[in-house]
């Protein structure tokens, strides 16, 4: 069969090296872990980084355009007959390898300093190293296969890390949760890749892009909605979003780089690379758009409802990959890419600031019980001041840029709802944000303070873990100071995430359209009735209304000066609803989980025993009873026997007789 | 071409190899560590002659009348790799048996090697119902010998000899009809006839019962938990896969006609018994019967491929086939190893092992993902091809059907494994030294090929591919 | 057949019927062994009678050979009977067949 | 030929029967002369030798036709398969005699059984009527007084019970043969094949009760009363020994019945009656054997059950289907004297080790003995590597091919019920000996039962893969 490759044939070994250095520091940190000690975080973020340098040598080759096709291809080996491997490393890829290694790196790094004394020290970067090399494997696979590899290993990775302190139950509990969810993703991607196979008979992403438009419409929507279902797993989207949150179990680092830069924006890259099936399809992009904008506002509704500094951030993580689903879903490909883009950085900037707090506070996590710490902990204040300046979306931070390029692409592909959607989920992000900021770090600290005083009764019901990371194993001193191994990746990050959103400045002929000439379909887009400098208008009044709520509710002097009893007040008075995540878990618990408990006990405890083997079991019985009958008809008596065999005699004359007599 | 000839005569050693050994160990002083040594390199033997027997083809008659047939051995090419995944389960099995009155129990691990070796090389079906039928005898004495209640024993024999019974008298009418029986791997005409359908159904009910399908199901749950762990890591990997072995040579080979015309009941059968096997799974506390019921779910998925005869389905069934095999015989030796040092199989008990046995929550880990179809490993391949394949033959209910075994499978598989070595440590249990270096070399071998067909399936796929036709 | 004879051959298949009814009712009702041996002997000497029969209506002394024959092993069959039941006498100490029962089941 | 009545040819033909009877009159001879201490040897030895004889002179008949008797015994091809049977079967049961018994009867006992072996070679050969009733009255009266030998009363009380029985069925057998002399006119089987008398009455109601006779002897269903009762009260060597010789014989005349005696085209109608009691007796017998606690009373229902199997072979008349009857038998005569011959090795002074109870724990006490007794119940069971299994295919097979698969499915049905109860006895000997029961305090070494085991093993382990059909055996049966 043909086998049509996206980038320009040829090889480019270097792809081959930037994909296989982090599972070289994988297996070296593995087998090695004991004697490296804590040289093994060196050698992981070395690794790592000179992965990222790669990458940066690649940039030519990767935005290089030859005939129309983008990017580099090296063809790795033919996985069975007729469908082969390979690597593909064309603007789209490229973009996430700079953010999967680039941030990556930085986070390495600032585990150094955060896994510091962690029993498992050299296993962590193991884990971190491999889910770097499953990462890289998914985004530069040039066909479905490998990127369902890549699909699977990065959602075992961040099993693995999920699960890292693997005594903690509720650790346990949430990795499971967070693989079979994943695995529920991966399915769907699976039976999409049947679809494809048996239309163009190659897993090949050229050929099945190639053949977008021969595909019969039912056909192609269930591809998409396939491939969307592995999309939502991976992205936390509604209803496949309540493993998020429990992976908050993992340590600091991990949320920032797999719960919040790379791993869950995965879906965002999937429908971004399908681009060509999406823009075919209405159907498709009009359910992978309102499933984005259901998820983006539901996440903010609940981030408003968090008192676990951790859970707030993921839910913020949550809402925003809503947007860049629905922006990739509308068909503003280059607007969801570009908050994927930003997002990674200020959102890796927030939980790294985060965990500076939670590093300092010996593992405090509930924002009810910090307060004050803009004075105790500048150096996070700024960090985290930045952060949610970014993500709010305030004009001249990145998200500022990249997020109303989504919103107005809505608008631009015909969805004024989803528009609408955007505008109101804009708004709840700078409340729920500045409510974390404020909490945290205004006021006087609370950490004293009887927890019952502040409204904390069921910590699970307010969503706490049960119990907070436990390294570093020194919880001696209480506010000491971070460091520098994590200062200074955090300080780094501050600059993209202010600056990035530069880029998409200008329209059609900002760098980032440029980066991305020719990668993605160019739908015909109708003038919308409200130009894009309004439409930013009308976010940042959003924005303000938000900002100014949060103020009047946390910031103000009043509120400051009880803030004890309001929180109280607000953590009792907190609704049902809210408090329970809209009962998603538990409906997808008596849904799923327990139907299928059911049914395995009844089967086994019954059916099987009593039902197969019962009826062997009596069939068994009956014969030996027809053997004792027998026993008992050999009574012993002479002239029993007698009379037996005459009977039989009796039989044989008859037939003759009548026999004979014809 | 003398080394032609040197070669065929290969075949018959193969089988002999073993058997005369498994004889001799019975005669030899009764000392576990030679037992085991001994044990160890014969079957290490076999695997090599059984490599190099892979185009071995070696005949002598046997009846002239009613039908004809011959000892006529020789790896068919799919026999050929059961073999040889046979052979290596056998080796690591052995190597990882520690038991009391070691020596007979290695002796019968022989034995059965031998027979299974003679099903898998028998190019005649009446030598194949010949060791279908022996090779349940080494199987009931370790389970009335070293099994913990003899009523399993009873079970599986009575079930799996009924099944024997069937093939029997299949064959024999098979061999009537068709003027011999010498017709494993050669390319004959399809049975015809009155009786077809009714040798069909003899053959069909025989090979279900072994591989087994839901309803017949029901010894192997019980045989699984009650026999040691080195016997039940071949019988689930291998035996197990003698049913659809013989689908393949004779069902699809002489009674496609019936194969298509009962397909859609083996596909029934086949779903019920991926769903049925997972979610019993999902809930049984004895850590070897959850491995039991996992294998209920997989050979249901391989089931319903043979049923569906696509070749793309029939290749990755080979495939699948394989990999179950590896991670089988992976998960019940490892679970062995838990039982003996811990001294229970119950999950509620179980837990927090992971503290002092690294090493063994690594390997248990791999094989548990490999179960539970992990990408890139050879579970997934033989997965994805096989569903892919079905679905082409446009039986996209049970592709879904199969997809949410998929999801199960996840589930029961990583309850399996966090619970016995995940979680705070547990007291009461009496936690024992990590893996010693010959119990990890005994499941080391298995992982490897487990990881290198999940990465490189080519060579599998395209040997698979010409046995297919 | 010929019809020389002064008796139509059935009555002496009747007859002989007859005889070897009555030895097997004698076999089944009698409980002393001895009679029942001699129920035996009647039902033996039953096929005595056909075989003189049909050897006078067939002209063949292969017939009369065979009764004599017959009556031979009768008589063995008596004696061995005989000493049996004594010997059983001896061990069960009753001849009442009924009695004789240690075996069954 | 009248002048001269018993030429040498006829000698000839009788050959083995009068090395036979030879042979047992010097055992009487020798217990008369011989020491108590070594009458014992002494008489073992010579009927064994006797035996040894007779089977070579036997075999030496092989391929040539000889006839005797005017024709009232015929040997040659078919003739001397059966001759061996019986021969291996005598010898068999004469080796357990070296271990069993009292001494002071041994040389009459055996006296006895060389003489009932004559009976049965005479009916294996017989060709018609007289030759017939002479043997099997022969081997009979022989049975009677072999089976009441010993001082026990369940001995005594089988003699009494087989002697009423068996001759109320040879009462009928006899009645049979009056009416079958009477509907043909001659005494030869062979004239029974006259086409005419397929329309005669007298002929129909003669092979019945004719058929009733042989039925009887091969005690099948519902003529099978005598068999469980007869086998647990003989002596062990005498149960073997009727196990096989007499079924042998037996089913020696009936085969030259089906196959040279019938009238063309009524095969089918005469034999029907047989067919159906074999069926019968498949299931019947193996359900049996299900609830029975004493081996040779297992054995008993087993043999009930496996003379079904050989009929099942014939059913079709066909020359194959006598060949694998023959195959089927032989290879059952070995696996019940291997049985019978563990169950003497392991037999007490004074008591007969068949109750299963007494089995416990033999694996342990005697793994090799335990192994032998395993491997003969796989081999009635139909397990491979056994004649059993080719035995059952073969049968399976010809069942198919003549039309009569019902008899085949019999078969099936009835060999998975059997597989419990054979599987039983394997079960007593490997589960824990528990101490609530006495058990048999094994001799030392019975060696002549040990090696008629191995022999056993062997023959049925080498049947498996050389089936010794004899070639020519039908051209020989007229």
């Amino acid at each position: 069969m043909i086998h049509h490759v996206m980038g320009n044939d040829g090889t480019y070994p270097l792809l081959i090296a930037l994909w296989l250095l982090p599972l070289l520091g994988a297996i070296l940190c593995w087998g090695f872990g004991p004697w490296l000690k804590a040289r093994a975080g060196w050698l992981a973020s070395a690794l790592v980084g000179a992965s990222f340098v790669l990458a940066v040598l690649s940039w030519g080759a990767g935005t290089q355009s030859v005939g129309g096709t983008l990017g580099a291809h090296q063809s790795l080996l033919s996985w069975i007959p007729g469908f082969d491997f390979g690597l593909l490393l064309d603007p789209l890829a490229l973009l996430w390898v700079f953010v999967i290694t680039g941030v990556g790196a930085l986070i390495h790094l600032y585990s150094i300093g955060y896994m510091d004394g962690d029993a498992a020290f050299a296993r962590f970067f193991a884990y971190m190293n491999f889910f770097v090399f499953a990462m890289l494997t998914l985004v530069l696979s040039d066909n479905f296969v490998g990127l369902l590899i890549g699909w699977g290993l990065v959602g075992l990775a961040s099993y693995f890390l999920i699960g890292f302190w693997f005594f903690k139950p509720s650790a346990v509990a949430a990795a499971r949760k967070a693989f079979v969810l994943n695995v529920v993703g991966d399915v769907g991607i699976m039976f999409a890749i049947f679809l494809i196979v048996a239309n163009v008979h190659s897993i090949g992403f050229g050929d099945a892009f190639a053949a977008a438009g021969s595909y019969a419409t039912p056909t192609l929507f269930l591809i998409c909605l396939g491939l969307f279902v592995g999309a939502a797993a991976k992205s936390a989207q509604v209803p496949l979003h309540t493993w998020l949150p429990d992976a908050m179990e993992g340590p600091t680092p991990v949320s920032a780089l797999i719960h919040a830069a790379t791993m869950v924006t995965a879906g965002v890259y999937l429908i971004a690379r399908c681009a060509p099936l999406w823009s075919v399809n209405a159907d498709a992009q009009m359910l992978v758009g309102t499933i984005g904008g259901l998820t983006a506002l539901l996440g903010a509704i609940l981030g408003c409802a968090q008192w676990d500094i951790k859970r707030i951030l993921a839910y913020s993580t949550m809402s925003q990959i809503g947007y860049m689903i629905m922006g990739v879903g509308v068909g503003a490909y280059e607007g969801g890419v570009a908050h994927f883009f930003t997002h990674a950085f200020f959102k890796a900037q927030l939980f790294l600031g985060s965990g500076l707090i939670i590093h300092a506070l010996a593992n405090e996590q509930d924002i009810r019980r910090m307060g004050g710490l803009a004075k105790k902990l500048p150096y996070a204040f700024v960090v985290m001041l930045v952060g949610v300046l970014a993500i709010c979306g305030t004009p001249g931070f990145s998200a500022f840029f990249s997020k109303d390029m989504i919103i107005y692409g809505t608008l631009q592909h015909g969805h004024p709802w989803l528009y609408a959607v955007g505008i109101l989920t804009a708004g709840l992000t700078a409340y729920y944000m500045l409510r974390l900021l404020f909490v945290t770090f205004l006021g006087s600290y609370r950490g004293a303070v009887d927890p019952s005083d502040l409204g904390i009764r069921h910590p699970e019901l307010a969503g706490l873990p049960s119990d907070g990371d436990p390294a570093p194993q020194d919880a001696t001193a209480h506010h000491h100071a971070p460091a520098w191994i994590m200062n200074l990746p955090v300080g780094i990050l501050i600059v993209p995430s202010i600056f990035a959103g530069w880029l998409m400045f200008g329209g059609a002929n900002s760098p980032w359209a440029h980066f991305f000439a020719g990668q993605f379909p160019v739908p015909n887009v109708v003038v919308p009735p409200i130009s894009e400098g309004a439409t930013s208008a009308i976010v940042f009044a959003c924005v303000l209304v938000g900002a100014a709520v949060a103020a009047a509710r946390y910031a103000s002097k009043g509120a400051l000066a009880d803030a004890v009893a309001r929180l109280r007040s607000e953590s009792v008075r907190m609704p049902a609803l809210l408090s329970n995540r809209f009962y998603f878990d538990a409906a997808i618990d008596a849904l799923c989980v327990r139907s299928a408990q059911l049914a395995g006990t009844f089967f086994g405890r019954v059916a099987d025993p009593h039902v197969i083997d019962g009826t062997v079991r009596e069939a068994a019985i009956s014969a030996r009873w027809m053997g004792t009958l027998m026993r008992s008809l050999q009574t012993g008596l002479l002239r029993a026997y007698a009379l037996i065999l005459v009977f039989g005699a009796a039989c044989f004359i008859v037939y003759y007789a009548l026999a004979g007599g014809r | 071409m003398r080394l032609r000839g040197d070669v065929n005569v290969l075949a018959p050693i193969a089988i002999l190899l073993p058997l005369v050994a498994g004889a001799l160990l019975f005669v030899l002083p009764d000392d576990p560590r030679l037992g085991k040594i001994y044990g160890t390199l014969v079957a290490f033997a076999t695997l090599v002659v059984v490599l190099l027997a892979r185009h071995a083809d070696w005949s002598v008659r046997w009846l002239a009348r009613p039908f004809t047939a011959a000892f006529h051995v020789g790896p068919t090419p799919i026999g050929w790799w059961l073999a040889l995944l046979l052979g290596l389960c056998t080796l690591c099995a052995v190597a990882a048996t520690n038991l009391p009155r070691q020596r007979s129990f290695v002796a019968q691990l022989l034995l059965l090697e031998g027979t299974m070796i003679g099903l898998f090389f028998a190019r005649d079906l009446l030598l194949f119902a010949f060791f279908w039928d022996a090779m349940l005898i080494p199987v009931f004495f370790v389970l009335l010998g070293w099994g913990s209640h003899p009523a399993t024993a009873w079970r599986y024999f009575i079930y799996n000899f009924a099944g024997g019974l069937l093939l029997l008298f299949a064959t024999a009418a098979f061999g009537v009809i068709y003027g011999s029986t010498d017709v494993i791997g050669q390319s004959g005409a399809p049975l015809i006839g009155a009786w077809a359908p009714w040798i069909f159904a003899g053959f069909a009910l025989a090979f279900l019962v072994k591989t087994p399908v839901w309803p017949l199901h029901t010894w192997m749950p019980a045989t699984y938990a009650d026999a040691p762990s080195p016997l039940v890591a071949v019988v689930s990997a291998v035996q197990s896969k003698a049913g659809l072995y013989g689908f393949l040579v004779i069902g699809l080979a002489y009674l496609p006609t019936y194969v298509a015309r009962f397909a859609p009941e083996l596909v029934v059968l086949g779903a019920i018994s991926l769903l049925y096997g997972a979610t019993v799974a999902l809930v049984q506390p004895d850590t070897k019967r959850v491995v039991a019921y996992s294998s209920l779910s997989h050979l249901g998925l391989i089931a319903i491929a043979i049923a569906t005869r696509n070749p793309l389905a029939l290749q990755g069934a080979l495939v699948y086939i394989v990999a179950h095999g590896l991670f089988s015989t992976a998960l019940f030796l490892i679970l062995g190893y838990v039982e003996e040092r811990e001294g229970t199989r119950s999950l509620i008990r179980l837990g927090g092992l992971g503290h002092a046995n690294p090493r063994l929550t690594g390997a248990f880990t791999i094989a548990a993902l490999a179960a539970l179809g992990l990408p890139g490993l050879a579970g997934f391949v033989g997965e994805i091809v096989i569903l892919s394949g079905v679905y082409q033959a446009g039986w996209t209910w049970a592709v879904i059907v199969a997809l949410i075994a998929i999801v199960l499978a996840s589930a029961y598989m990583l309850r399996l494994l966090q619970d016995a070595m995940n979680g705070p440590v547990v007291d009461d249990l009496p936690v024992r030294r990590d893996l010693t270096w010959i119990e990890g070399l005994a499941v080391a071998p298995l992982l490897i090929a487990l990881l290198a067909i999940g990465i490189q399936p080519h060579a599998i796929m395209a040997a698979i591919a010409g046995a297919v036709r | 057949m010929t019809g020389a004879l002064p008796v139509a051959l059935g009555n002496y298949v009747a007859l002989a019927s007859v005889m070897f009814f009555i030895g097997v009712v004698g076999v089944l009702v009698r409980r002393n062994p001895l009679v029942m041996l001699m129920s035996i002997e009647l039902m033996f000497n039953a096929a005595n009678v056909l075989f003189m029969a049909f050897a006078r209506a067939w002209l063949q002394n292969a017939g009369q050979i065979f009764a004599f024959l017959v009556i031979t092993v009768a008589a063995a069959e008596a004696a061995i009977g005989l000493a049996i039941v004594v010997a059983v006498f001896r061990s069960a100490a009753t001849v009442d067949v009924d009695e004789v029962r240690s075996l069954h089941g | 030929m009248i002048l001269n009545p018993f030429g040498t040819a006829d000698w000839m033909a009788i050959a083995p029967i009068v090395a036979l009877a030879i042979a047992s009159l010097l055992v009487l001879l020798a217990d008369l002369v011989a020491r108590p201490a070594i009458s014992r040897y002494g008489a073992v030895a010579i009927g064994l030798l006797g035996t040894a004889a007779a089977a070579v002179l036997a075999a030496m008949q092989y391929g040539h036709v000889y006839a005797a008797f005017f024709g009232g015994f015929v040997t040659g091809g078919f003739t001397t398969v059966f001759e061996e049977i019986v021969a291996i079967a005598l010898a068999g049961s004469l080796a357990l005699y070296a271990t069993l018994g009292d001494p002071k009867r041994i040389g009459g006992t055996v006296a006895l059984m060389l003489w009932g072996s004559c009976g049965a070679m005479l009916m294996a050969g017989a060709a018609n009527l007289m030759t017939i009733f002479l043997g099997l009255e022969l081997l009979s009266l022989a049975l009677y007084c072999l089976c009441g030998m010993v001082d026990r009363r369940g001995a005594r009380e089988s003699a009494l019970k087989y002697l009423i029985l068996s001759s109320t069925a040879s009462g009928f057998l006899l009645f049979g043969m009056a009416l079958l002399f009477g509907a043909s006119g001659s005494v030869l089987l062979a004239d029974l094949a006259r086409p005419q008398l397929a329309a005669n009455p007298l002929f129909w109601m003669g092979s019945g009760l004719f058929l009733i006779g042989l039925a009887f002897k091969m005690s099948l269903v519902p003529f099978h009363a005598w068999a469980p009762d007869v086998y647990e009260g003989a002596p062990l060597p005498v149960t073997a020994y009727m196990s096989v010789a007499t079924k042998a014989a037996t089913l020696a005349v009936f085969a030259r019945v089906l196959y040279a005696a019938l009238p063309a085209g009524t095969a089918s109608h005469v034999m029907l009656p047989v067919w159906i009691v074999a069926g019968i007796s498949m299931i019947a017998g193996n359900v049996g054997m299900l609830a029975q606690h004493d081996l040779k009373r297992l054995l008993a229902y087993s043999g009930i059950a496996q003379v079904g199997y050989i009929l099942t072979a014939m059913a079709g008349g066909s020359a194959l289907g006598l060949r694998y009857a023959i195959y089927y038998l032989v290879a059952y005569t070995f696996m019940n004297l291997g049985a019978f011959a563990v169950a003497t090795a392991i037999s007490g002074e004074h008591e007969e080790g068949a109750r299963l109870v007494s089995y416990a724990g033999l694996a342990r006490r005697r793994p090799w003995l335990a192994a032998a007794m395993t491997f003969f119940m796989l081999a009635l069971a139909g397990m491979p590597p056994t004649a059993g299994f080719l035995g059952k295919i073969l049968i399976l097979a010809t069942s198919a091919d003549s039309g009569y698969a019902w008899l085949g499915g019999l078969l099936v049905a009835g060999t998975a019920i059997s597989l419990y109860a054979y599987a039983k006895v394997v079960r007593a000997m490997y589960l824990p000996q528990s101490g609530d029961h006495h058990v048999a305090d094994l001799r030392p070494i019975a060696p002549l039962a040990w090696i008629s085991v191995t022999l056993c093993l062997i023959g049925v382990i080498a049947m498996t893969f050389y089936p010794l059909t004899p070639s020519n055996v039908l051209p020989l049966l007229r």
